[in-house]
């Protein structure tokens, strides 16, 4: 074991209990801006817009944190920074951050933490936000509250109260960060709106420079396997899901499922008996013990809706469910329940959405 | 190397664990395995605990166990449809004097149990489902359990895994359990706070009430319906017997929420939260229904062995009293050097024998016939009786007299003058 | 009344044995062609019985109580493999 | 020497047990069970596959009340070979700073009789969600964080090399790294075994280790517990309940595309974050 508290948290006195007068020497609102292969999670821009407001009701600066190689991403996600929201920008650019890796994006975050001393520090809780967030807090000794819903200023204490969903989803709390600054949060992504994109918005884009050495990186990249090519299932993540059941007769009816979710660019899956059926492969089962899906919108086709299922899919913000039978479980814990022939519904749904989405385009 | 025990037991319910308990105290190596996730989670009962059972088991055990309520009142209540009429006994005892029945959560009293048991020296393995007995000969040498290098030996084993009694059937060592021998019990646990279930009842403290429903709620078949107080939640339920459940055509569900929505038991249980529903067979067969008990290297108590008093609704203090008297046999045996022989085991069957278990069940042994045969005792008397109850109450100008005579009409027109003497005659003699 | 059985087992605490399950149909010809009182689908309390279009049923054992009245049912055909699920698996009682 | 890995495990209650009472919208916990975090029985699994392969030495460690003894010897049950718990008045009421500082230390104990190479922790677990304390522990040992795990390709114990597949927003990274590591599988990677009857008997036997802060080999106190945690909870509280009735739309009596009208419209006007979310 090579590691050693103190050397792995070098910063660590500088921050905890930044208690008194200190608190003053933290100032200002930032968002991690994830820039990862080129491109940028839209949580950023979420955030940005939430950050918006957040620093407007302090009276402080609001800045992106941009990371990555010397390229024309980098360069474009400052500007685009600006553009949604941001005062101004603090950019490291260098090859070691070509790609996402936990040691060297630590190493460089949090020595811009520590050198602009910002009050509070916003990630999306990404794969890559939720990894970085956890190793920036722990190596500057403070307070991080993961996978915010709503974020708020508390006047009194002029702290940051993050709400975040606990106990899977069943409690919300509402966790503060008192005596210990930067006041760090992972967001959910989808939570926050979107900001306008004001194209004519500048803004400082402060370079900053932090010693990085490929050398010093143990972790190598070796591949990137992009979703499309996995073909696998990624429905605990999907905001949308259509799912499928015995109520849709026979295997060939799926398409039907399938096109409507991928109109929605969400993901399709089906009930336990058809999963085991075959009519859709396992990774796609819904309702399966210990696999819950919390997409935005759960739209269920000829499912009846049987205990698992049901623990399942709560976390559903909108059920829609579609079936013949009125008195079918699902139609309880449905928010909205179609009473009638999933063959029949389900393909003027999608044409319904196709319809309204190509009017989108046009205009 | 597969491991050996002194004794094994299978089941970790109310006579599994006295009987591991006593025999672990007594200085045995024994091993219990118990399927469910934690000793009484694949368990359900009412459920009330006879205090006397437990405390030769347990000498003080009224000042440790997770009892909830201590009954304090009883209620009978035969019901039709909208009404009901009851008696009520209501009593407290003397100050030298316990209560002798508790309202209780099984699977609290089953870890509690499960606990002294383990204290003792049992060495409990939970999650592991017995499949099978291991044999030689005809001779029982240890269990097979559902895991890769599954199988335990021991002396003896103990067969404590419930009414279906999967492991004996299995091993040839009894018949299946019959259709007509079970009742099939469904119960809901309904939370409300302490003082609104105090309030509802009129209790306070530890005291308790429960109510035995009869009548028309379990539609012409032979079962019966209760409600007990526990601290922060009342255990509703009805059960009936399986093969009428079978003939009638009725869901088991279905009685339970008619219950629910009765008169006389909606209110009191009004803003109430359910938190688990429950479904459990009851071995109702009675004297007539006990298989063979023991055998080369085995023996069988508690609910897998049919001992349950219908009439009394006694199945909690017989589990923990033929647990009791199996791991009594075998310390006995064991202190005499002697074997557990089908032979010398023998002694088990003349303890339960000499026993109130197997005296009250013999006392009863004819019940379940009459009442199969008879429906009238569980519909057409409570119907009669509660109509009788309204043509008395009802303040309607028309004279008591009168009123005695359309009752007594009613009653004969419905069952017969003979009818009427001949049900009286059956009931005596079933009782007596 | 309907009664949904569904709310009541939604209360309840269940380990799932994924692709296990612990009972099953023997032969669903058996159901289909020659059971004419199919007397599970009313009689289980969890209803994991229910008759389908064409006469024959489906068993799904999630909800499963684990009471045993439908291994006692089926007496005439005997048309049912009843065993407990694997240690620690199925129904996990609370309250019991 | 085989590796010696290290799974840090939590005692939860099971979450899918808590209910929101619909009435007054106040938290219902009677006959929650506690259970061991299922994510930490995915990193559990993981780590026995290791063992099975190469021969390993696993300590399950957990930190919590004396009852959570009970979650270590089940994670015995499963194959595990020795079970510490951290058990101290000074952990109480301890965020993810405050428990990674904590575990850490105890891990650098147990390191001290036979080096760590691998720890697991849990993704996230199931009550507080937070999917914190695996990186704290990593950055806190040095130790290489590889996070949100779904397979692991390939690992060689004498050149002391891994490969694993870590997944990433829109696609899996693969990634090299060397040992000393701290992962965190994903759920679905694997499900855990059913273990054969010795393992039972281990577990019905074993006592897990005790260690109060002290035994652990924790030398500032003030960084435990509430102390020393930065996080104060403030509130916690049930979310609105959704509302408790399906609205319905009969299509029986329409032709579909009415009724489907007739949803969009009602969809959209309660629920403008799906028209939104659509339209993306």
């Amino acid at each position: 074991m090579s590691g050693d508290d103190q050397a792995a948290a070098p910063s660590a006195a500088a921050a905890r209990r930044a208690g008194g007068a200190d608190l003053g020497a933290w100032r200002g609102v930032w968002v991690y801006v994830e820039l990862e292969r080129g491109r940028v999670h839209p949580v950023s821009w979420e955030l940005l817009g939430e950050g918006r407001k957040l620093a407007d009701h302090l009276g402080v600066p609001l800045s992106g944190v941009v990371m990555g190689p010397d390229d024309a991403a980098t360069a474009q996600a400052c500007d685009e920074a600006l553009r949604h929201g941001a005062d101004a920008v603090h950019v490291v650019r260098d090859p070691v951050l070509a790609h996402y890796r936990t040691d060297p994006y630590t190493r460089a975050l949090t020595e811009l933490v520590e050198r602009n001393r910002p009050e509070i520090l916003l990630l999306g809780a990404t794969t890559l936000g939720r990894d970085l967030a956890g190793a920036v807090a722990t190596t500057l000794g403070t307070g991080l509250t993961a996978d915010c819903t709503e974020l708020r200023i508390d006047d009194e204490t002029r702290s940051l109260a993050a709400t975040r969903p606990t106990f899977g989803g069943t409690l919300l709390c509402t966790i503060h960060t008192l005596e210990y600054r930067p006041q760090m949060a992972t967001i959910r992504p989808r939570v926050m709106a979107m900001p306008k994109r004001d194209p004519q918005r500048t803004g400082r884009v402060i370079e900053e420079q932090v010693a990085l050495a490929e050398d010093d990186v143990v972790t190598k990249i070796l591949s990137y396997i992009p979703d499309a090519d996995a073909d696998k299932a990624q429905l605990a993540y999907a905001d949308v899901v259509v799912a499928g059941g015995r109520g849709l007769g026979k295997p060939e009816n799926f398409r039907l499922v399938r096109e409507l979710a991928e109109l929605l660019g969400g993901e399709y899956g089906g009930s336990r008996p058809v999963a085991q059926a075959g009519w859709v492969g396992a990774d796609r089962q819904i309702g399966q013990t210990g696999k819950t899906i919390r997409p935005k919108l759960y739209i269920a086709a000829g499912i009846s809706g049987a205990i698992q299922h049901r623990v399942g899919v709560e976390g559903a913000d909108v059920i829609i469910a579609i079936n013949s039978d009125p008195n079918a479980p699902i139609m309880d814990f449905a928010t909205y329940a179609v009473v009638g022939d999933a063959l029949q519904i389900l393909p003027a749904l999608t044409e319904a959405l196709r319809e309204r989405l190509g009017r989108r385009v046009a205009a | 190397m597969a491991e050996k025990f002194d004794a094994i037991v299978v089941g970790a319910g109310p006579s599994g664990n006295t009987a591991a308990y006593l025999m672990a105290k007594a200085g045995m190596k024994v091993l219990q395995l118990e399927r469910g996730e934690y000793p009484g989670s694949k368990n359900v009962q009412g459920a009330i605990m006879y205090a006397d059972a437990l405390e030769a088991v347990i000498p003080n055990c009224r000042r440790q166990a997770p009892f909830e309520r201590a009954v304090l009142e009883q209620r009978m209540w035969l019901m039709d449809e909208r009404s009901h009429v009851g008696s009520h006994f209501r009593g407290t005892v003397d100050a030298d004097e316990q209560p002798t029945r508790y309202t209780v959560i099984r699977a609290n009293m089953d870890k509690w149990l499960s606990g002294k048991a383990q204290d003792a020296g049992v060495l409990l393995i939970c999650e592991t489902t017995v499949v099978d007995l291991l044999k030689k000969g005809e001779r029982v040498v240890g269990v097979r359990t559902d895991r890769a290098r599954g199988d335990v030996f021991a002396d003896v084993v103990v067969l404590a895994d419930g009414v279906n009694s999967l492991v004996a059937t299995k091993a040839g060592l009894r018949p299946r359990v019959k259709a007509q021998d079970v009742a099939l019990a469904v119960k809901e646990m309904h939370f409300l706070p302490r003082h609104t279930i105090e309030e509802r009842f009129n209790i306070s403290g530890n005291d308790g009430v429960v109510v035995e429903m009869l009548g028309k709620i379990t539609k012409g078949m032979v079962g019966t319906g209760f409600l007990y107080t526990n601290r922060e939640s009342i255990s509703l339920g009805i059960g009936c017997m399986v093969e009428d459940f079978k003939a009638s055509g009725v869901s088991p569900y279905q009685l339970l929420e008619e219950l629910k929505s009765h008169p006389s038991v909606r209110p009191l249980i009004a803003g109430s939260e359910v938190k688990e529903y429950s479904a459990h067979l009851i071995p109702e067969g009675g004297y007539n229904a006990i298989p063979t008990v023991h055998g080369d290297g085995w023996l069988i108590c508690g609910d897998s062995g049919g001992f349950v008093n219908s009439v009394h609704r006694e199945g909690s203090n017989l589990a923990m009293t033929t647990g009791r008297m199996a791991a009594e046999t075998i310390i006995g045996l064991r202190d005499k050097g002697r074997d557990y022989t089908a032979a010398n085991l023998k002694s088990y069957r003349r303890a339960l024998e000499q026993s109130f278990v197997m005296k009250d069940l013999k006392k009863y042994r004819d019940v379940p016939e009459i009442l199969h045969g008879n429906r009238q005792f569980l519909t057409t008397y409570p119907e009669l009786l509660t109509r009788a109850a309204h043509t008395m109450l009802k303040v309607d100008g028309v004279d008591k007299l009168t009123k005695e005579k359309e009752i007594k009409r009613d009653f004969v027109a419905r069952r017969s003058r003979f009818g009427l003497f001949g049900d009286a005659i059956k009931l005596m003699r079933a009782l007596r | 009344m309907t009664v949904k059985v569904e709310e009541k087992l939604f209360e309840n605490r269940y380990r799932v044995d994924e692709g296990r399950a612990h009972i099953a149909i023997r032969a669903p010809e058996i159901c289909r062609d020659r059971c004419e009182t199919p007397s599970c689908t009313w009689c289980c309390p969890a209803a994991c019985y229910t008759k389908a279009e064409d006469g024959s049923v489906i068993l799904s054992t999630d909800g499963c109580l684990e009471c045993g009245t439908c291994r006692l049912l089926c007496s005439e055909h005997d048309n049912v493999e009843w065993s407990y699920p694997r240690g620690g698996y199925g129904v996990l009682y609370k309250f019991g | 020497m085989v590796m010696h890995i290290v799974v840090c495990v939590k005692q939860v209650p099971d979450s899918s047990q808590i209910r929101v009472h619909p009435v007054t919208n106040t938290i219902m916990r009677q006959g929650v069970p506690a259970v061991v975090n299922p994510y930490d029985l995915v990193s559990l699994e993981e780590a026995l596959r290791i063992k099975d392969r190469f021969g390993a030495r696993i300590t399950v460690l957990s930190m919590g009340p004396k009852m959570a003894a009970e979650a270590l010897k089940k994670c015995v049950s499963f194959g595990a070979d020795d079970a510490i718990l951290i058990t101290d008045r000074v952990f109480a009421g301890s965020d993810t700073l405050a428990t990674s500082y904590a575990l850490s230390s105890a891990i650098r104990t147990i390191g001290a009789g036979q080096p760590v190479d691998m720890v697991f922790c849990g993704k996230q677990t199931i009550d507080g969600d937070t999917a914190q304390v695996g990186p704290g522990v990593a950055r806190r040992l040095g130790l290489q964080q590889l996070t949100y795990v779904s397979r692991i390709e390939h690992l060689d114990p004498e050149a002391r090399e891994i490969v694993v597949h870590r997944r990433a927003e829109g696609g899996v990274q693969v990634l090299k790294t060397k040992l000393p590591c701290l992962v965190t599988m994903m759920e679905g990677a694997n499900t855990i075994r059913f273990a054969d009857m010795d393992a039972m008997f281990r577990a019905a036997r074993c006592q897990p280790i005790e260690w109060d802060h002290k035994a652990a080999g924790i030398g500032e106190v003030a960084r435990c517990g509430l102390k020393g945690s930065p996080t104060v909870v403030k509130k916690v509280f049930a979310p609105p309940p959704r509302a408790n009735k399906a609205e319905v739309i009969d299509a029986r009596d329409k032709p579909a595309r009415e009724a489907v009208d007739a949803l969009l419209a009602k969809l959209f006007a309660k629920h403008p974050q799906i028209e939104e979310e659509i339209d993306r």
